[in-house]
């Protein structure tokens, strides 16, 4: 544990960038803890719900935005269904992700790895690829083993295919993606 | 002095004492920051807000006007917002008419522990009014050319029809003097100083009935003279409209019903006479010149200055007469015979139209460039059958002082407004002060737009029904067609 | 007219914002001001008398204060005008405080915007006249309608004055919430024991007229004279011969009506005395549940009741009375805890209300005292208690704090461990908030020497499994989230308005706030005065009270009902309308609107008018802005009056 | 009278949820809705997307509700909650016309905001009805004891799904009553399976799936029913992986509510593909058809 000074750790500027970006109010929090509570995955976080809005609200850019947690989310919405104070948290979550991926800071590569290979099986495809985006991940992270097992047991149902279902308007898919990354609407 | 040149804009407030003022005051102990243009007057309730001081306020210098009350069923007199909400919706359909932005006065409610909405409606009603700007000034708006012309359109459409005009006389005198005997007075119309000018005539006997004259000049209203005779076994020979100002003043207690006996004759229109001064004076010669005149069933023939002019009756019809409803009497002791009614066509009158499609700067212009005329003779008031204020009207005893006696054009026009907030959700359209302007100021479009807010919002037609509320006098606790709240 | 204008600074309240100094250079300008001034505190007693000195010796007819706001002050400066010999209504205030100085720190802006203010409240001044109060006869009897605990010291404080009573109470009995429960905090006694008495007191005392299962249908008048009409529900029972000796119940064969008392923790009998210590004791039958009712046949409390009480055929009734003053003691409700899906109250029967805890604790309720759960009757060993269930939660409408839930909790956590000493108690809260003598105290105790676990978080979703409750909280301070498997969860649902407050409200022209409570006058100086004369508030209708607080309440309720009886005659508000004869054309519109009837028709040589009763009146000023003629005035907020204030602002 | 509705069926119909989308189809055509797929329909982006940007994931999701105003249709069912969380999100965010106007800088064709878009349960219950459902069964479920299982953001959050209790959803209870089955109280409905986690968190699915799987079993259901293909891979799939941690041999079937709709209406099986299943319910199905001769 680390003392914090107040004085001199207090990022302002990044509790207004949270609170724009996300259209929340994090002075609203009051700590109730009720989506820690509920949070399926608070076993698996290094900072529970609560105390990662703490972390905002206080101003710790650093450790929020290097923190485990964030990527660990699953967005299964029960901290914002349940908030009492109406904030939308896994909408703030959200926002730290889009932060920390700005800011190159992914505590868990294997879930950015993922995703990437998620999105870029839509960019090319227009659609999702399954079978092809497990392959993507795989090759990127080296983890051969990951769910291995399930292959016998999907692959007689005929529900791997093994070619990409092309979209039509693939092109108009990829200039989305295309526009986005050249910050057409930053 | 006054607003801060340059920083505010001048918004007057009215907030009931109970409620928002209240609240105004719980935002302040709060310390909940809000901009300071607005400057507010306590009343003791939203209900006590006559709108003519949110009129004058506009029309003297503000450039918004809020008020605010109790929330609907929270008023500390329980009903008072209730009368508020109506007549506050009604100025605000209004305002438009006199080229005032209605976006300049808001109305809404706000209790005393609602300490944030207020400071949110204040700040969003300043940056509203902020954003419209400092209001344009009566005194200070030109005419754009052609204007007036545009506005000049001539009314046309389908009159109603009485195939037996010519035979009504005579049925109608032999009812009079029926029932003349039981009667103190009955009222009519005579031939006036030329063939033209029909007046209205007072029968006290059987000769007086001789001089009773039918048609298309017979343009006064006869009910005017009704709330005067107050006490009176009065008769009373309506047209269809006339008949309206008849119900509308049995609605207001005016008049008595056991007093009046009336005969109601089947209308197929009258004439607007300065319509025919102007296509006289098109040909070279005037009204004044008249010699002779006859009205029969294919228009007006008129002698004057020696030559004999022919108008047809589209040509020289009074603008209400078009698309009438009600050219037989609504109500009637002795009716007269039926007139077809002119089919309503439904849509709004050529003048409203041409009206509508003036910009609200157009508008203003428009008035004042009217107003302008205006030599404060005030026959329209005394021409008005829903004037009863008498030798108290505010025009002259200045008390309330709501006019002073400037001679603006500001000061004109605020008459003419007063007279048609006081008649909203009465007036008839009988038009009555239109004719009897001797400068042509067509003050009846003002009304008739009034009533037009009255009947998109109450779906109420003043002077149809002896037993009806007027609108204004009355609310429901869930108002149909009223959404207010937008702060 | 000479006029002073006397500029205040409230300390650095309004100086610190507005240049006070330059508002009252800029009024000597002002048409008819003789004087303008600036000082410290206008309110305080030598700020008033300076005002009085000034008076006297520049001879002023009519004075200005710009300060804080009229609904804080009017009256304090109306009496110092009239200590020099002005008649009161001399007098307008500006509020450059609450509406200047406060909402803003632009000083430029906020002393131009005082000036005009002033110039408004001058420009008003010039045409103010004196008004005089009429004065007119008290009816001494006061209605206070709930029989709960505030309503109870009320009625016995003011029967005690020597002043008739009138008290309403819409159960069986009176009694309300406090009667439901078994032990109170921070003492530990025993509820009924020292409730019980007071309600005795209540139906023996000669003043008190006690009625039971009525309500309010409608008020009328105004203070001093209202005239109130009660509806009294068909108990179905005739209470002039029922003796309460419950034979009736022992037999009734329908055991299906809801106990209401019990807070629905099981069912009753269809014809009920709701608990042993009633108030009045007397039966009450439930048609909804009632065979004969529903069967139409049945008839054996008739049968068995030995004075022949029961009558079927009895209707429900309207009686009247007359009072001069009303208390309204209508108490709160327990918040719905089902509106909290992830709790599972409703579906799962061992997910309770702290009320509902209470009256399984009470020696009386339907368990005998010993602590059973809803749905096996078995003790449970394992109790959870959750607090701020529908208090402190914006997403349910309930953003405030029902401030007794903390203690009721900490006695409940106490009473379980007295009463299951193998149980173990856990509490989940957000802060402990005890601010009361000796409150916090207790809750030291349940967590030192009743071992009761606090645990610092809300409770995010409880669902059974097996004949357990997981209840998945979070512990806040530890940074994690904690499982229970509890045998009970109790839910510490907060208070909000009686079902009913805003229509009760809405009869007695009194304001409510946006969550149903009634609105004080004044939230520090004037607690239980309302802003209809002669309608006070007493206990939780107002907002969320405890006991001690209920009990100051309604003393202090009934204190303001004596001083406003100590007088013989009332002196009515003279700010009420005037029908100008001259220029009434009878036309009766005024008539048509006034919402409180008070304007009549009159012949006034032979022509109708109208004419303005005027204790009836209470100075809305409809009539004014409907009256075309300007014929009806409204004193003090002429036309004129107002157009004036419309006009400083405009047109300068 | 047939309902016309635009289709969107989402990625995972192509591969791990084929049935889904065939019994989807099967018991719409049945039941008179009119399900037009959205022609050249595009991915709505899912999880990686909203994690990635906002506008972009609104960008994926808008041009398919664009594509829809084309079909001059005015509303979109969806199969999957994981889409129509995407694609409702994605409209509640762009009323407001800032961003509305950024997303569509992103489109070739910009989304007017006309569209409403819902799940294939919600327009079952809406459209068509329980009292007509219950009509159409041929082979009643009777004694089939079920755990309908909703998943985390079928209907949450309420403000934007605005569709049935979040904490206590009946809807699919509603349906397979509607069936003859019986429904067993579920209290974990509205849990969250572990989602997309499957691949890079093995460990934290095995917690969360047991967990239910768990807590059908002690509810005793004899099959979980499920709404969501994320958790229907899962719960199904992945049902050995769990069984280590969990230290309990589940063989539960995890069935889609289509399925058995499809089933009870009596659809010939291979429009419903319970082959693709994983745990296969054919001996449930099979008691029934026996119970009901």
């Amino acid at each position: 544990m680390t003392s914090i000074n107040y004085s001199n750790r207090f990022d302002a500027n990044f509790v207004r960038m949270v609170e724009e970006a996300s259209e929340q109010r994090l002075s609203q929090c009051y700590q109730c803890g009720k989506c820690t509570a509920g949070c399926p995955c608070t076993f698996a976080y290094d900072y529970p719900v609560n105390q990662i809005m703490r972390l905002v609200q206080s101003g710790q850019k650093d450790t929020v935005l290097n923190c485990k947690a964030i990527w660990l989310c699953a967005t299964c919405e029960s901290c914002t269904a349940r908030c009492p104070n109406n904030i939308d948290v896994a909408r703030v979550i959200d926002v730290l992700r889009h932060m920390a991926r700005r800011e190159d800071r992914v505590a868990i590569s294997e879930v950015k790895k993922f995703w990437d290979s998620f999105l870029k099986s839509v960019q090319t495809n227009g659609r999702l690829f399954e079978t092809g985006v497990l392959a993507g991940y795989i090759a990127k992270t080296g983890r051969i083993f990951t769910d291995l097992d399930l292959g016998p047991r999907i692959a007689p149902k005929g529900k791997l295919s093994f070619r990409p279902h092309k979209v039509k308007g693939q092109a108009e898919i990829a200039r989305i993606f295309e526009r986005f990354n050249k910050g057409v609407i930053s | 002095m006054s607003v801060l040149t340059g920083k505010e804009l001048r918004i007057v407030g009215f907030l009931c004492n109970w409620c928002s003022y209240g609240g105004a005051d719980t935002a302040g102990v709060g310390r909940f920051v809000q901009p300071t243009d607005l400057r507010i007057i306590r009343v003791p309730c939203s209900g006590r807000i006559d709108p003519l001081f949110i009129v004058k306020a506009l029309l003297n210098g503000a450039d918004g006007v809020l008020v605010s009350g109790c929330h609907p069923r929270d008023c500390h007199y329980s009903q008072g917002n209730f009368y508020a909400r109506r007549r506050l919706e009604v100025l605000k359909h209004f305002l438009p008419v006199l080229g005032i932005d209605p976006a300049r006065f808001e109305y809404t409610w706000v209790s005393a522990s609602e300490a944030q909405r207020w400071q949110k409606v204040v700040s969003s009603f300043t940056e509203r009014i902020h954003k419209l700007g400092p209001a344009s000034r009566l005194e200070n708006t030109a005419l754009p050319d052609g204007l007036e012309k545009r506005f000049a359109a001539i009314a046309s459409g389908e009159l109603p029809s009485d195939g037996k005009a010519a035979t009504r006389l005579e049925e109608l005198k032999d009812r009079i003097h029926e029932f003349l005997p039981d009667l103190d007075i009955v009222i009519g119309w005579q031939r006036g100083f030329d063939a033209l000018h029909n007046t209205p005539l007072f029968m006290r006997s059987a000769e007086d009935l001789e001089k009773l004259v039918w048609g298309p000049l017979n343009i006064h209203n006869t009910a005017t003279y009704l709330p005067s005779l107050r006490g009176k076994k009065v008769g009373v020979v309506v047209k269809g409209c006339d008949s309206r100002s008849v119900v509308e003043l049995l609605q207001e207690k005016l008049v008595d019903r056991e007093n009046i006996v009336v005969f109601g004759m089947p209308c197929s229109g009258i004439v607007d006479l300065s319509k025919i001064d102007r296509a006289l004076r098109e040909r070279g010669t005037g009204i004044g010149r008249v010699q002779a005149a006859e009205c029969g069933e294919k228009g007006v023939t008129i002698k004057a200055g020696g030559q004999e002019y022919r108008f047809a009756m589209e040509e020289v019809a009074a603008d209400k007469c078009f698309h009438c409803e009600y050219p037989n009497a609504v109500l009637a002791d002795h009716l007269i015979g039926n007139a077809s009614p002119s089919s309503s066509n439904g849509k709004i009158s050529r003048q409203l139209a041409a009206f509508d499609a003036m910009s609200l700067q157009e508008r203003m212009a428009y008035w004042r460039s009217q107003m302008d005329r205006c030599i404060r003779c005030h026959a329209c008031r005394n021409a008005c059958p829903l004037c009863v204020c008498k030798d108290h009207c505010i025009a002259q005893s200045r008390d309330p002082h709501w006019i002073s006696q400037e001679d603006t054009i500001t000061e004109k026009l605020m008459f003419q407004v007063v007279h048609a907030v006081h008649t909203a959700g009465r007036c008839t359209e009988c038009g009555e002060c239109e004719r009897a302007c001797p400068m042509d100021i067509p003050i009846l479009a003002m009304k008739r737009q009034m009533n037009r807010a009255i009947r998109e919002l109450f779906e109420y037609k003043a002077g149809t029904d002896p037993e009806a509320v007027p609108p204004l006098l009355a609310f429901q606790a869930e108002e149909k067609n009223i959404h207010e709240g937008v702060l | 007219m000479r006029i002073g204008v006397f500029v205040c600074h409230c300390g650095s309240n309004i100086e610190g914002t507005v240049d006070t100094a330059a508002v009252a250079r800029a009024a000597l300008g002002f048409p008819e001001v003789a004087l303008a001034t600036d000082a410290m505190y206008t309110c305080s007693e030598p700020g008033q008398d300076a005002i009085v000195q000034a008076i006297r010796e520049k001879g002023l007819s009519g004075i200005v204060v710009a300060s804080c706001s009229p609904r804080m002050h009017e009256n304090t400066f109306r009496r110092a005008v009239e200590r020099a010999g002005l008649n009161r209504y001399m007098f307008e205030m500006a509020n450059i405080r609450e509406h200047v100085s406060w909402i803003g720190k632009d000083r430029e802006a906020n002393t131009n915007k005082a000036t005009e203010l002033v110039r408004m409240a001058v420009e008003k001044l010039r045409r103010n006249t004196p008004l005089f109060s009429n004065k007119f006869d008290v009816t001494k009897r006061v209605l206070v309608i709930g029989g709960g605990v505030a309503g109870i010291q009320a009625a016995l404080d003011c029967a005690e004055g020597g002043k008739e009573v009138v008290l309403v109470e819409r159960e069986s009995s009176i009694g309300g919430k406090m009667a439901k429960l078994d032990k109170t905090f921070p003492t530990v006694d025993c509820s009924s024991c020292i409730l019980g008495p007071k309600m005795v007191d209540v139906a023996q005392h000669p003043n008190i007229k006690l009625l039971a299962c009525t309500e309010l249908k409608s008020v009328g008048g105004y203070v001093g004279n209202f005239q109130v009409e009660l509806r009294k529900k068909a108990t179905y029972v005739d209470w002039t011969k029922c003796t309460g000796c419950g034979q009736c119940m022992e037999k009734c064969p329908s055991k299906k009506s809801e106990d209401r008392f019990n807070e629905r923790i099981g069912v009753t009998t269809a014809i009920n005395i709701p608990f042993p210590q009633a108030i009045p004791k007397k039966a009450v039958i439930d048609p909804a549940s009632c065979r004969h009712f529903l069967k139409g046949k049945c008839g054996v409390c008739a049968k068995v009741c030995p004075t022949g009480a029961i009558d079927y055929e009895m209707k429900e009734e309207v009686l009247t009375e007359q009072v001069g003053a009303i208390i309204a003691a209508t108490g709160y409700d327990v918040f719905d805890i089902s509106k909290i899906g992830e709790y599972g109250a409703g579906r799962y029967p061992d997910v309770i209300t702290s009320l509902q805890y209470e009256r399984l604790l009470s020696a009386s309720g339907p368990t005998g005292g010993h602590i059973k759960r809803p749905s096996d009757g078995a003790e449970p060993k394992t109790i959870v208690f959750v607090q701020c269930v529908g208090s402190r939660d914006k997403s349910l409408g309930r953003p405030y704090c029902s401030g007794f839930c903390c203690m009721y909790t900490a006695k409940q956590a106490i009473l379980t461990r007295d009463h299951i000493p193998d149980s173990q108690v856990f509490v989940f809260y957000m802060d402990i908030r005890a601010p009361g003598k000796l409150y916090d105290e207790f809750t030291r105790r349940a967590m030192e020497e009743y071992g009761a676990r606090y645990i610092r978080g809300r409770v995010a979703m409880v669902y059974p499994q097996g004949s357990k409750y997981i209840v998945r909280g979070a512990d806040t301070l530890l940074g994690t989230n904690v499982e229970i498997e509890a045998d009970l969860v109790v839910l510490a649902a907060g208070a909000e308005a009686a079902a009913g407050a805003p229509a009760l409200a809405e009869k007695l022209r009194i304001s409510y706030d946006p969550y149903g409570f009634f609105v004080e006058s004044h939230p520090k100086l004037r607690p239980v005065e309302t802003n209809t004369a002669g309608v006070y508030l007493a206990g939780s209708c107002q907002g969320p009270k405890d006991i001690p607080s209920s009990v100051a309440q309604g003393s202090a309720a009934a204190a303001k009902v004596l001083a406003l009886f100590s007088k013989d005659k009332l002196e009515s508000d003279p700010q009420i309308s005037r029908v100008d004869i001259k220029r009434c054309v009878g036309c009766g519109k005024c008539i048509l609107t006034c919402p409180y009837g008070a304007i009549k028709k009159i012949d006034f040589r032979g022509e109708p008018k109208a004419e303005v009763v005027a204790t009836v009146c209470q100075g809305c000023g409809i009539c004014t802005s409907t009256c075309p003629q300007g014929a009806a005035q409204l004193a003090h907020f002429t036309d004129d009056q107002i157009l004036a204030e419309v006009n400083a602002l405009c047109r300068f | 009278m047939i309902k016309q509705l635009a289709y969107y069926p989402g990625c995972s119909s192509l591969g791990t949820s084929r049935e889904y989308d065939m019994s989807t189809r099967a018991v719409c055509e049945l039941l008179g809705l009119d399900l037009k797929e959205i022609p050249d329909w595009s991915c709505c982006g899912s999880s990686p997307a909203h994690s990635f940007d906002h506008s972009l994931s609104a960008a994926l999701s808008a041009r398919n509700l664009a594509l829809v105003e084309t079909m001059g249709l005015d509303m979109v069912a969806t199969p999957c909650p994981s889409c129509l969380s995407n694609l409702k999100t994605s409209s509640h965010r762009m009323q407001r016309e800032t961003f509305r106007d950024k997303v569509n800088l992103l489109l070739d064709k910009p989304y007017m905001g006309s569209v409403k878009s819902m799940s294939v349960l919600q327009a079952l219950i809406e459209q068509v009805g329980t009292d007509t459902i219950a009509a159409m069964v041929a082979q009643p479920l009777t004694g089939l004891k079920l755990a309908p299982f909703y998943g985390c953001i079928m209907n949450r959050p309420s403000e934007i799904m605005e569709f049935d209790d979040p904490e206590n959803p009946t809807s699919m209870d509603r349906i397979l009553t509607a069936l003859g089955a019986e429904v067993v109280p579920f209290p974990l409905k509205v849990e969250c399976c572990g989602a997309s986690y499957g691949v890079p968190f093995k460990d934290i699915v095995a917690k969360l799936s047991g967990k239910l799987l768990s807590c059908a079993l002690d509810a005793g259901a004899e099959a979980v029913v499920v709404a969501c293909p994320m958790c229907q891979m899962n719960l199904d799939l992945r049902q050995k992986q769990l069984a280590k941690p969990a230290g309990v041999n589940f063989e539960i079937p995890v069935v889609y509510f289509t399925q058995l709709m499809g089933f009870a209406m009596g659809l010939p099986e291979s429009r419903l593909g319970f082959d693709k299943l994983c745990v296969s319910p054919a001996l449930l199905l099979s008691r029934t058809l026996a119970a009901a001769s």
